[in-house]
């Protein structure tokens, strides 16, 4: 595995996955996308994230949902889910406000892939939980604050 | 080598839904080991989906997805028996796709 | 007075009233958090992982577990789990479901115990097979009845050991089995504890195991789960496999015996 | 704390000569005495023979422990009441007398259920320090909402009873020695184990009757 590692990463250079996909021949070179944003990563608060996301201004929006419990009995698994009803939905990003890194993850959709995404991250402590969306070129977000709390027998 | 993904797949009235679950340990990079040493991050960073080929979904994760991930998508069209594909990559390069059969 | 003494009841009538709500929402939202991750459960990509090594060809005698007797005869491990511990002829011992894997990959395929058993635990990046194999028996009793009657002689005296370990008190904190363990209806912190001696609590815990701790983001199974109770009051831990901790698996799954199969669990 | 600790299980040896054993048909007692010395037996041969002795120390029981595991924590009434008036007798208080602390270190040691684990797996690093982890069993702040239901809500304990001298000393005492109250009850004793210092109880007993705290003022 090491060798092929190294292998793979000679040969990936920076291309990242889809890079990589594409050199396999698993899919094709118009289907590799972007590189790991990790300016948007390493992002420390909410307006350096969407900045690094090109979404500096997104407005509050009705028409995403955050699909999540309000308290989870766990922070190191908290399922969150994100819909929304809107056509056209390209780019689905999801930020932890009071993580050390807001951005947890964010899901590019091609046309056809609707706009509903379920994953489970981790929180630190009880915090908003943001959705930020991509829609016919304009950012728009939503919140809704999570509960984290200790549970067991505290030990 | 990376254990298996575990995927399911199913198709009804014109969508296909999509459950992903990867083995995956998500290391923050912040945890200390038991002499308190720094755990270094690894982590995946991106993934991929394929219906017959065709991407219908790309996704960057970071340190705040937690252990063993779990992703779940819907996407139009796809039929019973057609191939999906789920491929991710991580930090250190490691990469792993598994491929199933839509039902 | 008697306006005024009304008053005070409507009072506290509403106090009651609004703080079982705000309890009853909570609840609820907690139900909703283990509705939404029932719904794709890491175990299963342990229990993959067991069935893989259960079949494949390991160890100095290079042989599979599939020859392996969990208690219905070699190979056979529809149900096996739900009904162990039992009393095996052949060791001459009552064993649980790691003791027995653990002898059968000592006795077919050759490896040392201390081998073994030196992960019988995972720790982040550390896997451990025998919590994967164990994944992979449970889920082979899936849907069926819990049947430890212990009527062997061998059996019915480690269900009594069991009973007097749960009900033993010492440590620093005064715990027993039983402090949190032997009512209905409680709670520590936000988990709900099964009444352990009653077949509706035991059933309900036993079940459920081995799970998937999102906290700990590993399988455990019944010996860590047991194991780390006593950690939790305070003790030192029992050995892994030793009998007082097969002599409690005995007792909760007598007090268990007819509860179905859920598992793997997930839990926090 | 080994001292209070002996004091406690001499009141006991020397207040209860008899215990239930003595009532109970002789045949089915030894039958009952000969299993829970094999389990003891089975017991104490389950753990390693290396472990430090502090940790197998942990193990032993003192006669609160024997009698309260021996009768299932349902002692009958006379010996119930023994247990209760020893473990009063090892009640010990701060040297100023003051038993009211801090409300915010109290509320920092209900909520921590850290410190004091040991063994090999998962041990608490040495000098943790350790919590009352009251959460763990009842309710008290409103804000909390992951608290235990084994214990009753203490929710509005101070803004219900007052803090006149006499629930204070009482709520001391119960943190102190729980069984001087109710003989083989869940509590643990947290004073007569040192788990907390009369120092860090008074913190407690502060968090429960302050009006400032917020287990009385939400």
């Amino acid at each position: 595995m090491n060798m092929q590692r190294r292998e793979a990463l000679k040969a990936g250079g920076g291309l990242g996955l889809f890079g990589l996909l594409a050199a396999a021949g698993l899919i094709t070179p118009s289907q590799a996308r972007a590189e790991w944003n990790k300016s948007a990563f390493d992002a420390k608060t909410i307006e350096e994230t969407l900045k690094a996301l090109g979404a500096t201004g997104a407005q509050s929006s009705t028409d995403i949902q955050i699909t999540a419990p309000d308290i989870a009995e766990n922070g190191a698994v908290v399922p969150v889910g994100v819909v929304s009803a809107l056509a056209g939905v390209e780019v689905i990003a999801l930020l932890i406000e009071k993580n050390p890194n807001p951005l947890a993850a964010s899901f590019t959709l091609p046309a056809g892939t609707e706009a509903s995404v379920q994953t489970r991250v981790k929180m630190g402590q009880t915090s908003d939980v943001i959705a930020v969306v991509k829609v016919g070129g304009k950012f728009i977000m939503t919140k809704k604050e999570i509960k984290v709390t200790l549970g067991g027998c505290g030990g | 080598m990376a254990d298996p993904m575990k995927i399911r797949a199913s198709a009804k009235d014109g969508i296909t839904e999509v459950k992903v679950l990867m083995s995956h340990e998500m290391e923050t990079g912040q945890r200390k080991d038991s002499s308190g040493n720094l755990v270094p991050a690894h982590f995946i960073t991106e993934l991929s989906a394929e219906h017959n080929g065709k991407q219908v979904l790309a996704a960057q994760f970071g340190t705040a997805v937690s252990k063993n991930p779990y992703l779940a998508f819907k996407f139009k069209g796809g039929a019973k028996g057609d191939k999906l594909a789920v491929s991710w990559m991580d930090n250190k390069g490691e990469k792993r796709t598994d491929e199933v059969a839509i039902n | 007075m008697r306006a005024r003494l009304q008053a005070v009841l409507a009072t506290a009538a509403l106090v009651l009233a609004g703080s079982a709500l705000a309890q009853d929402s909570t609840m609820d939202e907690i139900a909703k958090y283990r509705e939404m991750l029932a719904d794709g459960n890491p175990a299963e990509l342990f229990e993959l992982k067991g069935e893989a090594l259960w079949k494949k060809a390991r160890g100095p005698k290079n042989a599979s577990l599939e020859q392996c007797d969990m208690g219905l005869g070699p190979g056979k491990l529809d149900g096996a789990y739900a009904q162990l511990p039992r009393y095996f002829p052949d060791t001459r011992k009552v064993m649980d479901v790691e003791s027995r894997l653990v002898h059968c990959m000592v006795s077919l395929q050759g490896f040392k115990e201390e081998d073994v058993t030196r992960q019988w635990f995972s720790r982040p990046g550390k896997e451990s097979d025998i919590e994967a194999l164990v994944t992979y028996i449970g889920a082979k009793s899936n849907g069926m009845k819990i049947d430890v009657p212990a009527r062997h002689p061998e059996e019915a005296r480690m269900a009594k050991v069991g009973e007097y370990i749960f009900y033993r008190r010492s440590g620093p904190q005064d715990f027993s089995c039983s402090i949190c363990h032997g009512q209905n209806d409680k709670r520590i912190r936000l988990q709900d504890l099964g009444n352990l001696t009653t077949q509706a609590g035991a059933g309900v815990a036993m079940s459920t195991w081995p799970s998937y701790r999102v906290s700990q983001g590993a399988m455990w199974t019944m010996q860590r789960r047991l194991i780390d109770c006593m950690r939790q009051a305070r003790w030192p831990e029992p050995k892994y496999l030793s009998d007082s901790v097969i002599a409690l698996q005995v007792y909760l799954q007598k007090n268990a015996s007819g509860t179905v199969m859920q598992t793997p669990g997930i839990k926090r | 704390m080994h001292k209070t600790l002996i004091a406690a299980t001499l009141a006991l040896l020397a207040s209860l000569p008899a215990h239930a054993q003595e009532r109970t048909p002789s045949g089915a007692a030894s039958v009952k005495n000969d299993v829970s010395k094999q389990a003891e037996q089975i017991f104490r041969s389950s753990f390693r023979g290396d472990n430090p002795k502090f940790w197998m120390d942990r193990l032993e029981q003192d006669d609160a422990m024997r009698l309260c595991s021996q009768y299932r924590d349902n002692p009958p009434a006379k010996l119930r009441q023994k247990i209760e008036l020893a473990q009063k007798a090892t009640i010990r208080y701060p040297v100023d007398g003051k038993l009211i602390g801090d409300w915010k270190e109290g509320e920092k040691l209900a909520s921590s259920g850290r410190g004091g684990h040991i063994g090999f797996i998962q041990p608490d690093a040495p000098m943790t320090p350790r919590g009352g982890n009251c959460y763990a069993c009842h309710q008290l702040a409103k804000k909390e909402v992951a608290y235990g239901t084994i214990g009753p809500t203490l929710h509005h304990f101070g803004k219900l009873r007052g803090a006149s001298d006499d629930i204070i000393k009482y709520a001391y005492d119960k943190i102190y020695n729980s069984n001087a109250f109710t003989a083989c009850t869940n509590m643990p004793r947290f004073g007569l184990h040192n788990w907390l210092t009369p120092e860090q109880i008074t913190h407690i007993v502060a968090f429960l009757v302050d009006p400032e705290s917020p287990v009385n003022k939400d």
